[in-house]
């Protein structure tokens, strides 16, 4: 097992953003993590790579208790993420901002550009590694942060909606690329919304909804599960009445 | 007696410590902009309310919202002039901007008005109180009243009005106030104005009883900046409460401790505050 | 003074030769540092406006002032009645920007004297400079005892010193226990820059000298925005006197604060600063009545010297003089006197002549038993006396002799 | 930054530096060169934390004032010349860092600040009152020079020499930093922290090694300051008009590059002597310099280097 939670707990003031949830990766799996918004999927996820601490539970990875690890333990271990919003390290250029991930195993400037130029590469910058990287629009950004995440070398690479605010084509290329960092041998575990790129991509898919998994499955089963359908419809219901 | 005289100074005090900060911490908070010239706000404040004393023969209740109209305007034109442009910009250039600012305001009032200290004649709004060997100046009573009331009235207009809600809106998200239409720079505008509006209030009361020199921002800048820090930004109710319990500590540490270190008691208490608590006493995580 | 004594009757015959010589001269140029910007600024803009009246009093003839040096001529009658030019430099409240004002006026203006800086400390390291230089410092204003421990060639000082005024109040006192009244129990509340402070301690220690003990210290920060505090301290410990050493903002609360809380000490002294400032007087001063000061200055009698200049004083700034100009100007004088006996305007010959000085009290602004210098460069016969506020002036009320109202006691507030 | 300065105009900045203070005769004009340097020292040791970390620190005089106070207090104390008061300031400044710097990480942006200049005030106000160290008072240097070691001339050339050899330290050691692998960690903390930290960087750790770099430069400063004053009180070590200057002067010119701070020292500092020997016998000397202040905010929000950058990058578009 590469990733592995039990019973997380993390509130905020009376709200219980994530309340006993259990999860667990396989080396080399592609996972999806799906629910409504508002569910706790982020806050789960930052519990994940070491940005929250959780109050219960625990979390191993790659064998190793990382529970209360900070961020960048979890990233020397091997585990990347990416953030929902595409923030980019403004005052640099599209390569130094690879460069910082691939510092993390290449103390040398020199190796770290190589490093950074082949994420770029990978991940269709390279054309675009002189620019400034505040120049990028939200699909290169969206990008700059998967090149920087693979910079680091990981094992796991935790995708936080990866593909949202993107046009049709842009989900396109960027399902192309997910796909192919999987057959690199990284293992995914992609937070999405929409559920087409679930169905392309994955072959288990966690649903989660007020804090806790509450369905596991193939794309198809998950879709069919009662559970599920009711916690997305209760959430539209609501919003129809308000 | 002595106790209840020091606990009663250090409330006033503490009034007018928020009063001197709720200003501030609207600017602050809505735009995200350190005012480092809010000081010398408040001393032209100050300055309008002596002159139009002493030279147009205004009674206070004239000058103070005379005060707040003036502040108003050099609010509004603060922000078209020289915050529009550096508010989106890194914060050292607004930094940059609002110390030019001060230098150039504080220093303008040194060259006209000279460095002489002015005051107003005591005892211009009533006495001193009595009550039982208990004594409080009127000046401060108003003062901390008005404290009270401007607190209320800033918090009001900001939570249940619908300008506040704009005005909030914007200082949330530019671009999504945008898209529903609410125009941002005069919401902004609007806010430099309040802010400095409520900073011309509070300068024209705390002239009552304090003189007036160009520098007489400065003695208080330091302690605005701790209230509005651990009020947390952008909150007037939380400047009121922080004011008020950086004026009780400071009077009574100033007489157990002795008046020099009153200041490094506040601070200290304020660094480990935030050591521990790092956004602030009311501040939000 | 029999040097300065035959400068001015010289002078008068050789009137019309001096008129046509003073056409010719260049003017000599003084180097002024105060401070017109920051916390003291009020202090620095006064004192100018009196230094400017002393240059207009030198070079223009003045007959009406007639015991005061140089006033009868004009300009400097030894030197070809060459003018006075006065080259003002701020110094921020900053030791640093001194000593770079007075870098500035010595190599860029080419003064050949340099006066000031009003702050201790900024006396300190300006005069540093011009010693490194060789051109004469004199401060008619800075009180700080180490000034002149420093064993300094260029640097000389005509005002009294923080020993001196210790002497002066525990003297002044004395006299007050003798008519009766308690004087035990002295409490100084002091500023804590180091003017309060170093005053503070200088009052200290003469007691602990002179076997008297300090009831009460209190030390507080000049920019406080309230002082009941300090006021209900004083109040429950009930002190007799009451020295404070403050400036003007600090002194305008304390007399704010006494009438809130209603307490007033029997005796309160002012050592000068804050007290003297006009402002105070102006917006306290009703508050104020019966407060001690020291001085080295009085209006004094219709037709003396110091009434004279505080008439065209008055005229010019609305404001009588006092005591925290009159020092600055009485140093001004002696400096241009010094000058002009030296018949040159080389440093060596300045210093010489400042070093040579000895001024009698009646060509005196101030009221110094005269001006001479001990080999530190220190006026020995510098001298201050006891003020009282008593209506919208300061009245001289101690020493007897030189008193012209009586003391009137408790403090009225 | 490649962009700005091609080598050239590198060589011919450096020399120009090298030999401006020998162009003018003139001592005032020396001092005013030397004061620049000093200023441009603690201007680009606030840069490592400020600029490039992006820890926009308000309280940095309280390591000039430890090293000033190192200065003097090694001379008052010990009788030593007071540049040997240098190595106690740099060792104070690290322990300063670690006890009192560590635990205000936590804090962000203007809380950060915020912190800093409450830290530097506190610093004021308890040097004023510990009788130790000169207290209100203050410290003074040696009257007059004992020996060379005491390091007081005349000229402000000597001054110089030795401000430019400590900057060029500096700035050789901020350039070697850029390029390396922590001048990237710094400059991704002060753009994102937490995404920063995602990435591996161990963000207290390296915000940490930048306040120790920081703190030891501007000690060295304040002790450069105390041998060229001879004097330190707590208003001109821990004032907190000697933070701001460094963080105008750095903002000015350019925070998170190179030669900002540089040039904003070399902008403020002669400004500065300027407007208060045209205007400053009248008081005005400083609304001169707040309204250039603002104008330069207004119209350059980036600092000047951006600005010169974008002139740079203009000019080449045309001759291209």
């Amino acid at each position: 097992m590469l990733l592995e939670a039990r019973g997380i707990v993390k509130t905020f003031g009376n709200v219980r953003a994530v309340d006993g949830a259990d999860l667990a990766v396989e080396e080399g799996e592609l996972v999806g993590l799906i629910g409504p918004n508002g569910a706790g999927k982020s806050t789960f996820f930052d519990c994940l790579a070491g940005n929250l601490a959780p109050e219960a539970g625990s979390i191993r990875f790659a064998g190793l208790e990382s529970t209360r690890l900070s961020p960048d333990r979890h990233a020397r271990l091997g585990l990347a993420r990416t953030f929902q919003v595409p923030v980019v390290f403004a005052g640099m250029t599209v390569l130094e901002n690879a460069m910082v991930g691939a510092f993390l195993r290449h103390e040398s400037r020199a190796r770290a550009a190589q490093k950074a130029a082949e994420a770029l590469e990978f991940t269709g910058l390279a054309g675009q590694a002189e620019m400034p990287a505040a120049a990028l629009g939200t699909a290169g950004r969206k990008r700059l942060g998967i090149a920087r995440a693979l910079a680091t070398e990981p094992r796991l690479l935790l995708l936080d909606e990866a593909l949202a605010g993107l046009t049709s084509s842009e989900i396109e290329t960027a399902i192309g690329l997910l796909a192919r960092i999987h057959a690199r041998g990284i293992t995914l575990l992609v937070v999405e919304h929409i559920m087409e790129v679930i169905h392309r991509l994955t072959r288990r898919v966690l649903v989660f909804h007020q804090g806790r998994v509450i369905a596991e499955g193939s794309p198809a089963e998950v879709t069919a599960n009662p559970e599920v359908i009711r916690a997305y419809l209760g959430r539209r219901a609501k919003r129809g009445e308000a | 007696m002595i106790l209840l005289q020091l606990a009663a100074d250090g409330l006033l005090l503490g009034a007018v410590y928020a009063l001197f900060s709720s200003g501030l911490t609207l600017i602050w908070g809505m735009m995200n902009v350190v005012n480092f010239a809010h000081g010398d706000f408040v001393m032209l404040a100050m300055y309008i309310a002596f002159f139009s004393f002493t030279l147009l023969k205004l009674e206070p209740i004239v000058f103070v919202p005379l005060a707040a109209v003036l502040l108003f305007a050099l609010g509004g034109l603060v922000y078209y002039a020289l915050v529009r442009h550096v508010m989106r910009g890194p914060m050292l250039a607004q930094i940059l901007s609002t110390f030019g600012l001060a230098l150039f305001l504080r220093y303008t009032a040194l060259w006209a008005f000279s460095a002489n200290f002015v005051s107003l004649p005591s005892g211009l709004v009533g006495g001193v109180y009595d009550l039982g060997g208990l004594r409080l100046a009127a000046s401060h009573l108003i003062a901390g009243f008005s404290a009270l009331l401007l607190t209320l009235g800033l918090h009001l207009l900001l939570t249940r009005t619908d300008l506040g809600s704009r005005m909030l809106a914007v200082s949330e998200d530019r671009v999504a106030a945008e898209l529903v239409g609410v125009r941002p720079d005069p919401m902004q505008a609007l806010a430099w104005g309040l802010g400095a509006a409520a900073t011309g209030v509070a300068g024209a009361l705390i002239a009552l009883f304090f003189y007036v020199s160009p520098e007489v921002g400065n003695s208080f800048l330091l302690l605005a900046f701790v209230t509005v820090c651990l009020g947390g930004f952008g909150s007037v109710p939380g400047a009121l409460l922080a004011g008020v319990a950086i004026g009780v500590i400071e009077s009574f540490s100033a007489y157990w401790l002795g008046p020099a270190t009153k200041d490094a008691v506040v601070l200290a208490l304020f660094i480990l505050l935030l050591w521990v608590r790092p956004q602030g006493l009311f501040g939000r995580a | 003074m029999s040097i300065t004594r035959r400068s001015v009757l010289l002078a008068v015959p050789a009137l019309a030769v001096l008129r046509q010589r003073a056409e010719a001269a260049a003017p000599v140029k003084l180097g002024y540092i105060e401070p017109l910007t920051g916390n003291s600024a009020a202090a620095g803009h006064a004192i100018k406006q009196g230094i400017d009246l002393l240059v207009d009093v030198i070079n223009k003839p003045y007959p009406q002032l007639a015991p005061l040096p140089l006033a009868a001529t004009s300009g400097l009658p030894r030197l070809g009645g060459a003018k006075i030019e006065v080259i003002w430099a701020d110094n921020q409240g900053s030791p640093a920007v001194g000593q770079s004002d007075a870098l500035r006026l010595i190599t860029q203006d080419h003064v050949v004297a340099l006066l000031g800086a009003y702050q201790s400390n900024i006396t300190l390291t300006s005069s540093a400079v011009a010693e490194r230089y060789g051109i004469p410092y004199l401060t008619g204003e800075s009180v700080a005892s180490n000034l002149t421990e420093r064993g300094y060639k260029w640097f000389f000082r005509t005002t009294p010193y923080a020993p001196q005024f210790a002497k002066l109040y525990f003297d002044f006192l004395a006299n007050v226990a003798k008519m009766g009244k308690p004087t035990s129990k002295v409490a100084i509340v002091h500023e804590n820059t180091d003017y309060g402070t170093s005053v503070a301690q200088s009052i200290t220690k003469f007691a602990t000298e002179h076997g008297k003990k300090i009831f009460l210290t209190i030390s507080y920060n000049a920019n406080s925005t309230d002082v009941s505090p300090q006021v209900l301290s004083l109040k429950s410990a009930k002190p007799d006197v009451v020295i404070f050493i403050s400036y003007t903002s600090d002194s305008i609360l304390y007399m704010k604060t006494f009438q809130t809380l209603g307490y007033r000490p029997p005796i309160v002294i002012g050592d000068d600063s804050g007290f003297s400032d006009p402002s105070f007087v102006t917006s306290v001063g009703n508050l104020a009545q019966g407060a001690l000061n020291r001085s080295a200055y009085a209006i004094g009698k219709s037709g003396s010297l110091s009434y004279k200049m505080n008439a065209l004083y008055k005229k010019k700034t609305g404001r009588d003089l006092d005591d925290s100009v009159a020092r600055p100007m009485q140093g001004f004088m002696v400096m241009c006197d010094a000058i002009n006996r030296a018949g040159s305007t080389k440093p060596e010959a300045i210093r010489a002549a400042l070093a040579a000085t000895d001024m009698p009290p009646s060509e005196l602004i101030t009221a110094y038993k005269g001006v001479k210098f001990n080999k530190e460069g220190q006026n020995f016969l510098a001298y201050s006396m006891m003020t009282e506020l008593q209506g919208k002036t300061y009245v001289p009320v101690w020493p007897p002799k030189e008193a012209i109202a009586k003391l009137q006691l408790p403090f009225k507030g | 930054m490649k962009a700005l300065f091609p080598r050239a105009g590198f060589a011919a900045g450096a020399l120009l530096l090298f030999a401006a203070p020998f162009l003018t005769a003139n001592p005032f004009y020396q001092r005013v060169a030397a004061l620049t340097l000093l200023a441009a020292i603690s201007a680009s040791a606030w840069n490592v934390i400020g600029g490039y970390a992006g820890q926009v620190s308000f309280g940095h005089s309280v390591y000039f004032g430890i090293g000033a106070y190192a200065a003097l207090l090694a001379y008052a104390k010990l009788g030593w010349p007071p540049i040997a008061g240098l190595p106690f300031g740099i060792v104070a400044s690290f322990a300063l860092s670690i006890v009192v710097g560590l635990p205000s990480f936590r804090l962000r942006g203007h809380y950060f600040s915020m912190a800093t200049i409450a830290i530097a005030a506190l610093a004021g106000i308890l040097v004023t009152n510990w009788d130790f160290v000169g207290g209100a008072i203050g410290v003074m240097g040696p009257a007059r020079a004992r020996s060379f070691a005491d390091l007081l001339f005349r000229s402000s050339l000597p001054y110089y020499a030795i401000f430019l050899c400590v900057l060029a330290i500096l700035l050789l050691f901020t350039r070697l930093l850029q390029k390396s692998r922590m001048g990237f960690y710094l400059r991704a903390i002060g753009s994102d922290e937490r995404v920063a930290q995602s990435l591996g960087v161990p963000v207290r750790r390296y915000k940490l090694y930048a306040l120790l770099i920081s703190g030891a430069f501007t000690s060295i400063a304040g002790t450069l300051y105390a041998v060229m004053v001879g004097f330190v009180d707590p208003n001109s070590g821990f004032g907190i008009l000697i933070s701001v200057n460094m963080v105008v002067m750095a903002a000015l010119g350019g925070a998170g590059t190179l030669f900002g701070p540089l040039i904003g020292a070399a902008i403020l500092v002669p400004l500065g002597e300027a407007t208060n020997a045209l205007w400053g016998a009248r008081g005005i000397a400083y609304v001169a310099y707040g309204v250039i202040i603002m104008l330069l905010a207004r119209f350059s929000p980036g600092g000047l280097a951006e600005l010169g950058r974008f002139i740079v990058k203009g000019w080449r578009r045309r001759a291209a």
